[in-house]
């Protein structure tokens, strides 16, 4: 087992605890050590297939995705008091283990992706990537708090980031920049309307916003 | 005559371009025929409306409406026909919705509008299928074989809606009396046969005929023709009995040109000529004197502000010219000759009869029997509907108040009115001439052979001798009415008419209009949905009523059971749809994903 | 760079202008003459790429323009500048009408349209499918601001649907540039994100990450674009935006996002293998167009009426893109914005003159206002396709070319679609221009509140009468 | 046609509408064993009416007084159109539309001159009117046009002229429509098992009840309009069974001629018959009476296009063809 895929099942197996547990501080603390998992992740690929520049996209992702985002996010969880999350359609823990379901069906999914798409020793990155994605979506679809959602947002984006990492043989480094900058300023927008919620409707519950709809 | 405008002026596909055929030409003198009729009536027809319809808006939705006619029936290709086809029933719609302020306009507006789209609709089709099989937009270039059939059906079937024939036709009567009276007489008396146009360029000039077509055309123009009179018959607002009227009439036009192109198809050149100049002609005839019915009863309307019968009656004697009008316009409506509708329905039996008289076998002998049949039929309910409709009106003791300082039109609407009618009667004495000049028509634009064309000549002259006839006729009742009558008019004795000796004969016992249709009403009950209710009270309430009351229901078959179900299911599937609008964004992000796995799925199958 | 330069300077002195301009009425009259001038500007760099002889233009690394560029961006400053333009009059309504309107608002609103525009301009700029990407999600970002410029409840709740939604979306186009920089990975190749080189290195990309990445890249753009089912945070987004924000929104984003898909299209097209996707594509937007007709039967709102209109006109240019013709995309495009833009201006008049945005509580237009009136019936025409406007005439060249390249079931539903359409129009709004107007509403500033939509109207009309095929196609090509 | 047959036509023409009526009045008072009144009673009732003044009704407009006459002048000129005599003149436009619309022109007018009033009587009359002329016009038309399918065209003259041709199914045709003709006529002409012209009933009678504003001169003219219709329709028919009778054997112009008339006062006599033994119909049983002249019509016309089918077949050959 190389790093890269230590650490990348590392990143997908605190992307399954966070789906654990409804407490927005520990989410948060699982996302923040998945991003690290995954700057890690960075690096050893960056050694392996000898990029420099990763080395860089590695740090500005720990400083940006692990340390400020979740640090941002709980500031806010803190301001507008919001804890926990009770969830939706399924209970919490039946989440965290379809979550393992899910990363077990992504091996054979990653396997069928054309062959291009993953390197000598990357079935496992593929595996993990698509579990990642996985995760988000399913994190999105089954929290009611409007802070999970960004969560589950940023997981998705972790996967489709390891997919940059592990499925290619490295992205332009200024469009690695450019999207992070970009996740960055949509997580301080999305922030600030959390709080406009909060200060309008006085929670944060997504499933209560259904004013607008058809008839 | 050729036209194409220069480069800058283009629809997309294809150049606006015209062009102007002997046909063209004759549906553009009826149009300007009406036009300046109508033209002349508006003005002062307006003037009671002042306050309902805002008079810029009128006038220019009515120029816009009068040049896409124009403009349809110039057009040499396709998209130059849409598009002035649109203008045309946009403009219309308009000028259905010109009273703001009323509901029924509101109604009719939005069944107008929905109908003609689809008219359109199924236009765009059959003409994008004809580009697609013959590479062009030109008309000339469309032919009409068992490859462009499909698409010719479509047309068809886009041109059936727009003309009003069953069981598209609904719109029709509620269009056609709500619009202002010169716009129904253009409507009624033009737009329709426009489409009819539409049906001899597309389907008839081709040549090589189309007996699918020709069974349709028939079918539908004879059950037209027959709902249409039906309804006329029982209507009691009077715009809205002539507006079925003319689905009736359009359906007898239809059939004609139905008749034509079964006997292109079997090569029967003669019966081809008599029906395309019954199909010509009747489009004419019924176009003028439709127009006129139309613009008296927009004469009524502006002495009234009434169009419903049971507010009319005795007219003719404060409005004897609107009157004498109405009655030349309802005589030929009727076919009655030797007025203009009786030459071309004359046409119209001759191209049924001429069928079993010179082709043996096939189901077409047993279509024109019976069509004669219901021709004959139809002819008899026009009869009813028109006699009522004039006499209800017109006729009889004032059924309102209203009617005792009811004025005689003005002189502009006069003018208008009376040289309809001077056409209507003309038109109807000079038919062996005109009727050889449309043949002459059909020979330019087909060349079909000689011998049909000298035999059809011969046929047509001695058949149709109404200028002598109306000689004779005019001349005999002169006589005879001041040999027997005119002498005797100084012992007239003047009573009130005859009550049983009961005395005092109320205006309200008078038949209306219900009632005069009343035994025609119960025969045809089941299509009409036609119900009577009676309410008598009082103490002893079957020998001495205090108060009786009849209501009359009737509603269209069709409505009820195929246009609503047919409404309601799309609003349901609509409604059943916008469920998945639902507002939660869980939902939404669920249809993301959703869409992804699909797609996905797609993918990797293909 | 010059250029570049010269295109950027009346954007940031309108960012400047709001900085430092104390009452509202100055602010809108600075923008709107900025935002002018940097309509002849912009007319001035791109017309000779639009019609002239020049064919390409870099920018920067990864941002150069083409001919389709071109034409976008000047569509998108001709939106932008009629959107400002409008902007005058609405705040100026907007403040008199009592509603508080704070002058930090208004600031805030330019800032974020001015960000927004040269975001979009961006997008149509960026040669790299990267940048591309950036570009497109930053237009998500700003024009979020947007939509909560009412700050209420609704446009808070549509803000936050876009907001997600529209990021999910994106986030996945992100996944499909990897997958597609990926496959031109195939034969250890470096790789690459430039659309230029992509469509030169087409025939040697990897199909199956491609056709991957071409997914994928579809789905988040079609998030943006709002193809159906993927549409559904578009209605609450544009009839909760002020008027001027709604008509950016329609007119130009929707573009911006076609436009992405377009661009990834035409690699498509150049691997020459991409039955599948033509079909996709095709498909996606005539089942749009029925299902945003479905959707406007029944409708409440007026402006979310003109929103689903706008979903089924992303239909229709998405059929025009799945049939390989740029030319008839922008002329749809064109098209559409003009008539949308007009549509969504003059709504927000009437909604601003009546106070309410439910059809049904809104009722005589024809009398209290009948030059409103007119343009919205003329406009709402124009949108759902009528002759003699140009969406006809763009409409019927989709509609032919469809049935030349034999895909004649999505024909027949686009026209079922279109006809729906109209008929459900009319029926909304014939009662709206109809009938007895309410006491309380009554026209204002006719004259300057309808210029800016009979100017787009009249636009619209011109390209109805005018645009040729071949004509056309010589300056396309 | 000749001088004599002018003649001829002339006297009947006179003669045979009185005649004609006051037998079927005076037939029908010697079935029901009265004496009955003198044959030419209607021309003097004709005579008392003409002599009379006249009473009209207040409400009437000029067109209650001037439609008698064009009616009446209408029927003079159908008389000289239509066949209904062995000889008639070689007039163009007796065809078969023509003449039927010219009879509709008449109906058209009478309906409205009856609604000139506002009587209500007049007016249940013409909605009776219209509506039975509705119903019995295919019949009519029918029955004519089966026998311009059998000739091969439209002109009455044509059709009727005294040519001998053979067949069985030319036969059939003529007798059928004969038939036809007969029973629309009894409809038309608002006879017996429709309406009955001697009750005083007004809510029973159509005729009757239509004209019952009349008087005077004006009354004289609807008169002796109606017994002029009388005798044009069962000449048709009379002509029709004479065709028939002339197929199958050999008769002579003269024989013919006298025959012609008999069959006539046959006709007349049949319709005294029929109103002395029969009862009248109730008002909705008479589509049923209607649909026996409209099957007899649709039978002749299935037999007109079997003859144009089999041209060859005739009596001769008919077994061999069985």
């Amino acid at each position: 087992m190389t790093p890269l895929e230590f650490l990348s099942i590392a990143a997908a197996v605190f992307a399954i605890l966070m789906c654990g547990t409804g407490l927005l501080r520990f989410n948060l603390f699982l996302y923040s050590l998945q991003t690290f998992s995954i700057a890690l992740a960075t690096i050893a690929q960056s050694q392996q297939a000898k990029e420099p520049e990763l080395y860089f996209v590695a740090i500005a992702i720990i400083v940006v995705k692990a340390l400020a985002v979740p640090y941002f996010l709980s500031w806010i969880s803190n301001r507008i008091d919001a804890r926990s999350d009770p969830g939706i359609l399924i209970p919490i823990p039946i989440t965290m283990h379809a979550a393992i379901v899910l990363l077990g069906i992504s091996y054979p999914l990653a396997k069928s992706l054309p062959h291009i798409l993953w390197l000598s020793d990357s079935t496992v990155g593929a595996t993990v990537a698509i579990s990642l994605l996985f995760t988000g979506t399913l994190f999105m679809l089954t929290r009611r708090n409007a802070l999970s959602q960004i969560i589950g947002f940023l997981t998705l984006e972790n996967g489709i980031y390891l997919v940059a990492v592990t499925c290619t043989r490295g992205m332009p480094f200024i469009f690695e920049m450019g999207s992070l900058l970009d996740v960055l300023v949509a997580v301080m927008i999305a922030g600030l309307f959390v709080f406009r919620i909060k200060k309008s409707f006085e929670h944060i519950d997504v499933t209560q916003l259904d004013g607008l709809k058809e008839s | 005559m050729h036209f194409s405008a220069p480069y800058p002026i283009y629809f997309g596909v294809a150049p606006l371009s015209l062009f102007l055929d002997p046909l063209a030409a004759i549906f553009v003198l009826l149009l300007l025929t009406v036009t300046m009729a109508s033209a002349i009536f508006a003005p002062s027809y307006l003037r009671h409306l002042t306050g309902k319809i805002n008079q810029s808006y009128f006038w220019i939705n009515m120029i816009l409406f009068i040049v896409g006619m124009l403009m349809v029936l110039l057009s040499a290709n396709a998209v130059t026909f849409l598009v002035f086809w649109e203008i045309m029933s946009l403009s219309s719609a308009a000028l259905v919705a010109s009273d703001f302020s009323s509901h029924k306009a509101h109604k009719a507006t939005i069944i107008y509008l929905g109908a003609t789209r689809i008219a359109t609709s199924l236009l765009a089709i059959g003409f994008l299928w004809y580009y697609s099989i013959f590479s062009s937009w030109n008309f000339v270039d469309w032919k009409l074989n068992s490859e462009s059939l499909p698409a010719a059906i479509l047309v068809a079937l886009g041109l059936c809606i727009k003309a009003g024939i069953w069981p598209f036709h609904i719109w029709l009567p509620y269009a056609h009396p709500q619009a202002p009276a010169p716009v129904s007489a253009l409507m009624s008396g033009v737009m329709i046969k426009v489409a009819i146009y539409a049906a001899i360029r597309l389907f008839v000039l081709p040549g090589s005929g189309s007996e699918e077509l020709a069974y349709l055309f028939i079918a539908l123009g004879m059950i037209s023709a027959l709902w249409g009179i039906v309804f006329a018959l029982i209507q009691t607002d009077l715009k809205r009995l002539l507006a079925y009227s003319s689905v009736e009439n359009i359906g007898l036009i239809l059939a004609s040109v139905g008749i034509c192109l079964w006997a292109q198809k079997t090569g029967m050149k003669e019966i081809a000529l008599i029906s395309f100049v019954a199909a010509l002609f009747h489009s004419i005839n019924h176009g003028i004197f439709k127009s006129l019915l139309f613009l008296s009863t927009g004469a009524i309307d502006s002495a009234m502000h009434s169009r419903e019968m049971k507010n009319l009656g005795g007219l003719s004697k404060k409005m004897p010219w609107t009157s004498f009008a109405f009655l030349v316009g309802a005589a030929s409506a009727c076919a009655l000759p030797p007025l203009s509708g009786f030459a071309s329905k004359w046409l119209i039996y001759q191209g049924f009869f001429t069928i079993p008289c010179q082709w043996h076998g096939k189901a077409m002998i047993g279509i024109s029997l019976v069509s004669i049949g219901l021709l004959a039929f139809l002819g008899g309910l026009a009869l009813a509907c028109f006699t009522k409709a004039f006499a209800i009106s017109f006729l009889g003791r004032p059924r309102s108040a209203a009617i005792n300082h009811a004025k005689e039109a003005s002189p502009s609407m006069l003018i208008a009115q009376l040289s309809l009618t001077l056409i209507t009667v003309l038109m109807g004495l000079l038919s062996p001439q005109i009727i050889s000049f449309f043949s002459l028509v059909y020979q330019s634009i087909l060349v079909p052979e000689e011998a049909a064309i000298s035999g059809f000549a011969k046929f047509v002259g001695p058949s149709l001798p109404l200028l002598p006839l109306a000689i004779v006729l005019t001349l005999l009742t002169c006589i005879i009415y001041y040999s027997v009558l005119f002498r005797k008019r100084k012992q007239l004795k003047l009573s009130m008419t005859w009550e049983c000796g009961y005395g005092g004969l109320e205006p309200t016992m008078q038949a209306t209009a219900g009632s005069f249709s009343h035994s025609i009403a119960t025969i045809f009950a089941p299509i009409l949905h036609y119900s009577t209710r009676f309410q008598i009270s009082g103490k002893d309430r079957r020998h001495f009523p205090e108060q009786i009351q009849v209501e009359t229901e009737i509603s269209s078959l069709l409505e009820s059971s195929i246009y609503s179900p047919i409404i309601n299911s799309v609003r349901l599937l609509s409604g059943h749809f916008s469920k998945l609008q639902a507002g939660s964004i869980h939902l939404y992000l669920l249809y993301v994903f959703i869409t992804l796995i699909a797609l996905l799925t797609l993918g990797a199958k293909s | 760079m010059n250029d570049l330069i010269m295109a950027l300077i009346a954007p940031a002195l309108i960012i400047f202008a709001c900085l430092i301009a104390r009452s509202i009425s100055i602010l809108t009259k600075l923008a709107t003459g900025l935002i002018l001038c940097h309509l002849l500007v912009m007319i001035k760099i791109l017309m000779p790429l639009a019609i002239g002889n020049t064919t390409f233009l870099t920018l920067l690394p990864g941002f150069a323009i083409d001919r389709m560029s071109a034409l976008f961006l000047l569509l998108t400053a001709l939106i932008a500048s009629a959107s400002f333009a409008h902007a005058q009059v609405f705040f100026k309504q907007e403040e008199t009408s009592g509603h508080g309107l704070q002058t930090a608002y208004v600031r805030q609103y330019y800032i974020l349209a001015t960000l927004f525009v040269v975001a979009m301009m961006a997008v149509y700029a960026s040669d790299n499918l990267g940048f591309l990407w950036i570009s497109i999600e930053a237009t998500t970002l700003l024009s979020a601001g947007l939509v909560y410029f009412h700050r209420t409840k609704n446009a808070l709740e549509a803000t936050w649907k876009y907001f997600i939604i529209c990021s999910v979306g994106i986030a996945f186009a992100l996944l499909g540039t990897i997958f597609i920089f990926a496959s031109s990975q195939h034969d250890q190749q470096i790789g690459s994100l430039s659309c230029f080189e992509l469509v030169k290195l087409a025939p040697n990309l990897d199909l199956g990450s491609f056709k991957i990445g071409f997914i994928f890249c579809f789905l988040g753009y079609g998030t943006k674009a709002g193809i159906f089912p993927l549409h559904s945070w578009l209605p609450d987004a544009h009839s909760e935006a002020p008027a001027p924000a709604s008509a950016l929104l329609s007119g130009s984003l929707l573009n911006c996002a076609l436009f992405a898909i377009w661009r990834i299209y035409q690699i498509a097209q150049a691997t020459g293998r991409c039955q599948f996707i033509q079909d996709v594509t095709i498909w996606a937007g005539a089942v749009t167009v029925v299902a945003a007709a479905l959707f406007l039967v029944r409708q409440y709102g007026i402006k979310r009426l003109w929103a689903y209109s706008s979903i089924e006109n992303v239909g229709l240019m998405l059929v025009a893109i799945g049939l390989n013709s740029p030319f008839l995309f922008f002329l749809q495009a064109i098209n559409h914005s003009l008539a949308k833009v007009s549509l969504f201006l003059i709504s927000g008049n009437i909604i601003q003159s009546t106070g309410t945005k439910y059809l049904k509580d809104i009722r005589g237009v024809f009398r209290f206002a009948p030059v409103w009136g007119i343009v919205l019936a003329l406009s709402a025409l124009a949108v759902a396709g009528v002759p003699p406007f140009g969406s006809f005439v763009s409409e019927w060249m989709i509609l032919t070319e469809n049935f030349n390249l034999k895909y004649i079931i999505p024909a027949i539903l686009i026209i079922f679609g279109l006809t729906l359409t109209f008929i459900a129009v009319c029926l909304h709004i014939g009662p709206l221009l109809l009938g007895t107007p309410k006491s309380t509403s009554k026209i204002f500033r006719p004259i300057a509140s309808s210029v800016v939509p009979v100017t787009l109207l009249i636009g619209s009309l011109i390209l109805g009468l005018t645009v040729g095929y071949e004509g056309l196609i010589k300056v396309v090509r | 046609m000749n001088f004599t047959e002018i003649l001829c036509f002339i006297v009947l023409f006179l003669v045979l509408p009185i005649l004609i009526s006051g037998f079927i009045r005076n037939l029908k008072a010697r079935l029901q064993n009265r004496i009955g009144s003198p044959l030419l009673q209607p021309l003097y009732n004709l005579y008392k009416l003409l002599q009379k003044s006249e009473t009209i009704s207040q409400d009437a407009s000029p067109l209650f007084r001037i439609v008698p006459a064009l009616n009446f002048s209408i029927m003079l000129i159908l008389a000289v159109l239509v066949p209904w005599l062995p000889f008639h003149f070689s007039l163009p436009g007796s065809e078969i539309f023509l003449v039927l619309y010219l009879f509709a022109a008449m109906r058209f007018f009478s309906i409205i001159a009856a609604l000139d009033t506002g009587s209500p009587f007049s007016a249940f009359g013409a909605s009776r009117e219209a509506t039975l002329s509705a119903l019995t016009e295919p019949a009519i038309i029918l029955s004519l046009v089966a026998l311009g399918i059998a000739y091969r065209t439209s002109d009455l003259n044509e059709i009727f002229s005294f040519s001998q041709s053979h067949g069985l199914m030319q036969v059939s045709i003529w007798l059928l429509s004969g038939a036809g003709l007969f029973l629309a006529s009894l409809v038309e002409l608002s006879r017996m098992p429709i309406d009955d012209p001697t009750t005083h009933l007004e809510l029973t009678m159509v005729h009757e009840a239509m004209v019952i504003e009349n008087s005077g001169p004006n009354l004289a003219l609807i008169e002796l309009a109606y017994n002029l219709r009388l005798v044009v329709y069962y000449g048709l028919s009379a002509q029709c069974f004479m065709h028939a009778l002339a197929v199958l054997f050999t008769i002579d112009h003269a024989t013919y001629v006298l025959l012609s008339i008999l069959a006539i006062f046959i006709l007349a006599f049949l319709t005294a018959a029929i109103e002395s033994f029969a009862v009248k119909l109730a008002w909705r049983n008479n589509p049923e009476f209607i649909a026996y002249a409209l099957t007899m019509s649709l039978l002749a016309s299935l037999a007109a296009i079997f003859q144009s089918a089999f041209a060859s077949l005739s009596l001769g050959n008919l077994g061999a063809f069985l």
